[in-house]
């Protein structure tokens, strides 16, 4: 895969931080958007632009072909088995709300367990604490081990006849940790226990095959897919998607609406309320498309080389200390620097426009079981290379001498 | 597209002046159809003795020229025809709104055939289809004793 | 105010619609974008684009200023008291959905009233309908007269003490009638019973000032009004936002999450969980920028002047049928043709370039007391023209030829 | 944008080795502050007297160096002062971050001017003038006994 070309897609890289080239290793947070993508939405606005799925005339109809051709196109490219088992919704942190308000308002009472992990983004937590005050449910929270990584034991051992489902990230967008989701769900389904996976790491970076994952709901955000904001895409598995309740009511997920009752239709539709975001999923089209003409294969052989090279770079600072050092990493390395707070990192560092970002990156349970308040992170995306991690360990060297003099 | 196409003059006639409006007499089955974007909405009540052959079929419903249309050409087409020849017909003229494939069933009568065909201009206008064909899936899900409303949002 | 020159800044009128010009008059549905609007988020994406309130890196800085601003250019232009009362949703259903949640779960128990009217669109009643399910709630609807109003009679009728919260729509997307919200505040307000306004079609074609109309909670969503798909605002008086609990739950919008509770920040934090539509809030400050310089005023001048004669031009064809004869109207115009469904006027009329919307509009109950299914809406925006309606009625009486033949 | 005007080394200093930095003893007043996006935390413990004088104030927390260095600082600067006073210095704090005011407090010595000035090169760093404020607001909170902690991320 030739980098530079894929590099020169993105428009973004051709403007100055602070004088300098724009280094971008904030992708864990959200990635930068290629240009046909832009240009699509640019395109879709100024020439195909109307409502969806609600009016008969011309723009009506091209308009909800492409919104609708795009939830095949993100049927086939998670290997789905119909399309209403594709939601389209705000983000991922909807996904997992709406798992756990309809899941949860069915399925869980009193007593009941909801079993996540410590390495848990807020969005597969909250939700669920929600659940917990609402109904009186338990949260109980898989171990993390030093290396960052949940095994398959800790969430073995949390199991009981009172575990009602199972929420796990793909891939920790703190340590870069990898879960063997596919062996989780294995395990659940012996158990008869459904499992949401929080995707939102794990779609731009890993090949997606739900029948091989075998998950129930697999939550997404576009924004992080080098897509557009605003939207997300939650898969459900139809045998879910038929008999949970509706999420948000309003236009468009009714059938037949009267003053005593109404009745609703099946999925998508049912999650679908109001006017959704068509622009921006009609722009994601081009964003799958791009991620196929690259070749997922590629990007993760990619990912994987740049990310193993930042992670020895790193290593060779002995003033360094990388979060966790997970057997199947991601491409996401968390560090912090001995004397000096990841934020002072992240400002430093962006003065010679190395992006990156410091904080608890919405994981507040991991952080403090790791007993820091904060650490600096490098999530790497497709235009990432080896130079990127050059100039972020040059950075870092200007921090040493910066706190150092 | 071509308006010309979509209002023929036998659909006109069959929207002003629907065949088999009514509730027909000793029906067995029955389902109600339900489009819910636009309000179309179709009941079909289907007379299948048995040995399976359609004695009698007749529906109710409110919808645009197109929908009723549609429900008056496919009770006067299917009436007295085996369920599987009906099925066939249904088949065939699903694959005509969405293909363009002709017509080709023996048991119809060339008038038949000319009507049923005049249904086809549907196909050049996507957003019609679902009021063309909400009958037809009613029919079936009629036929097959489905509890759920036939419902032209469902997705697949 | 020179109406070809506004019409010229939004691009989807250089295009032919079946080798027709474009009348668009499906507004309320949703309106079209100036070119400013769509430029402003090219450029987002090309040159400034990053999540936005997590990084302390240049570009997360630029996008959050540029985020926030757009929530106090809003502030501003609907003047609310504090930036607090902004909060950033999906669309107008989201808003809906959240007030239906949060109030609901806090202040509504089994046996209160809610009460609506019959030309509620669904989003402002199926949130409600889930109370009722949920909590055994009681909906009351206010009844709507021969000419499409609800009366402020009607409302004060049916207030009980048991009436926890009003919600009604300021312009009815159907009949056109704009409702005397003012009047129902002041009411409501003697019982301190809390309005919720639909505000969808009130907000792209009336002056909105909050302080003025005094309502609790105004909904709104940005593609009506000239702006992005994807993103909503909810304004929510700020004794609200103190007391009512958050909705969707994830990052960004917590405080301190421990693994056995977690806290929450004030609102509009609390509010805006996951990651937010950077791109469509930026491109929607472009949005009020272009109705600030057209000038919202000259605004409902122009669109009175054109419903007018909307109004007068299709009264002149006996077999037309307008819906409702509201004395006080917004740009709307619903109406049925003797003999003619809709849906086929609808596809007649888009042969002829002219886009209308067709169905029940989100009104069901609307529709059932009319006793129709459906009617034809005509729906005008800022770039319509007397023209257009003349493209219309032309339109129609192509319909009367082809059924009458 | 320049470091070396925010990381200057008075700041360093201070975030280095943090004036007190303990649980002074005999506060009668505390209240806790946080940055939820980055995860800063302060702890401000005072000892407001009779007659309203800043007898002992003192922090805990963690955080950045600004944090840290901006808390130090604060303790510094406005023990034993009245507290009308303190107040006013935490106003022309705040203006001085906001559009860069000049610092006009006559009871400040030369040292604690120059010092409260070093942390003007914050000014340029929007991002971090929540670090550099943090401190003062939970010190008003503490002052006024408000029950929400301190939280930087209120809206106005
Ligand atoms: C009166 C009214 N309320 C609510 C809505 C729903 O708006 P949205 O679909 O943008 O949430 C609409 C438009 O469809 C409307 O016209
Ligand atoms: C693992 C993980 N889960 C959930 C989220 C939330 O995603 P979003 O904010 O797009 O909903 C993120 C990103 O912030 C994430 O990295």
């Amino acid at each position: 895969m030739d980098i530079k070309s894929v590099k020169s897609q993105f428009p973004i890289f051709k403007n100055k931080i602070n004088g300098k080239s724009l280094v971008y290793l904030d992708n864990a947070n959200s990635s930068q958007k290629p240009e046909r993508v832009i240009d699509r939405i640019s395109k879709f606005y100024s020439k195909e632009f109307s409502n969806i799925g609600r009016s008969v005339h011309t723009l009506a109809v091209t308009a909800t072909n492409r919104f609708e051709e795009t939830r095949d196109l993100v049927k086939k490219y998670i290997n789905a088995k119909s399309r209403e088992e594709i939601i389209f919704t705000k983000n991922a942190t909807e996904g997992m709300n709406l798992v756990a308000s309809t899941y949860g308002e069915k399925f869980i009472n009193k007593g009941d367990e909801i079993l996540i992990t410590e390495l848990e983004h807020h969005a597969n937590y909250v939700p669920w604490h929600f659940l917990r005050q609402k109904k009186g449910a338990v949260i109980k929270f898989a171990k993390c081990n030093d290396r960052g990584e949940v095994e398959i034991d800790e969430i073995k051992k949390l199991i009981t006849n009172k575990t009602k489902i199972i929420g796990i990230t793909h891939l920790s967008n703190v340590t870069g940790a990898i879960l063997p989701v596919k062996k989780i769900v294995d395990l659940a389904q012996t158990k008869k226990i459904p499992v949401l996976v929080d995707g939102c790491q794990g779609a731009p970076h890993l090949k997606l095959d739900m029948q091989e994952l075998g998950c129930d709901f697999y939550a997404m955000s576009c924004h992080k897919m080098y897509g557009p904001t605003g939207v997300g895409i939650l898969y459900a598995k139809k045998q879910w998607v038929d008999q949970l309740p509706p999420y948000q009511g309003g236009g468009g997920m009714i059938e037949e609406v009267k003053k005593d009752n109404i009745t609703f239709p099946g999925s998508p539709t049912k999650y679908e309320a109001g006017t959704l975001q068509t622009a921006e999923v009609v722009g994601f089209s081009e964003s799958i498309r791009f991620i196929q003409d690259v070749g997922i294969k590629n990007i993760m052989q990619h990912e994987k080389e740049i990310t193993e090279y930042g992670v020895q770079e790193l290593k060779k600072n002995n003033s360094i200390k990388i979060i966790g050092d997970p057997k199947n990493r991601g491409s996401i390395i968390s560090f912090t620097i001995k004397g000096i707070h990841p934020h002072d990192i992240a400002t430093i560092l962006d003065e010679d426009g190395v992006a990156i970002r410091a904080g608890h990156h919405c994981c507040q349970i991991l952080h403090e079981k790791m007993g820091v308040t904060a650490t600096a992170r490098a999530s790497l995306g497709v235009y990432n290379s080896k130079e990127d991690i050059d100039a972020l360990s040059n950075a870092i060297k200007k921090c040493n001498t910066i706190f150092n003099k | 597209m071509d308006l010309k196409e979509l209002y023929q003059e036998i659909i006109l006639d069959h929207g002003k002046n629907p065949r088999n409006k009514k509730r027909c007499k000793g029906f067995n089955k029955q389902a109600e159809g339900h489009n819910p974007l636009c309000g179309d909405k179709v009941h079909i009540f289907l007379k299948l003795n048995k040995e399976k052959k359609v004695e009698d079929i007749s529906f109710e419903g409110e919808g645009c020229a197109i929908s009723i249309a549609s429900a008056s050409i496919m009770t006067e087409t299917i009436k007295g025809k085996e369920f599987n020849v009906a099925k066939k017909i249904l088949e065939n003229f699903l694959n005509m709104l969405k293909d363009g494939s002709k017509l080709k069933i023996n048991s119809l009568s060339e008038d038949q055939n000319t009507t049923m065909k005049s249904l086809s201009g549907v196909k050049q206008f996507p957003m019609r289809v679902k009021c063309a064909t909400l009958a037809w899936h009613t029919f079936m899900h009629a036929a097959e004793e489905k509890k759920q409303k036939a419902n032209t949002e469902k997705a697949d």
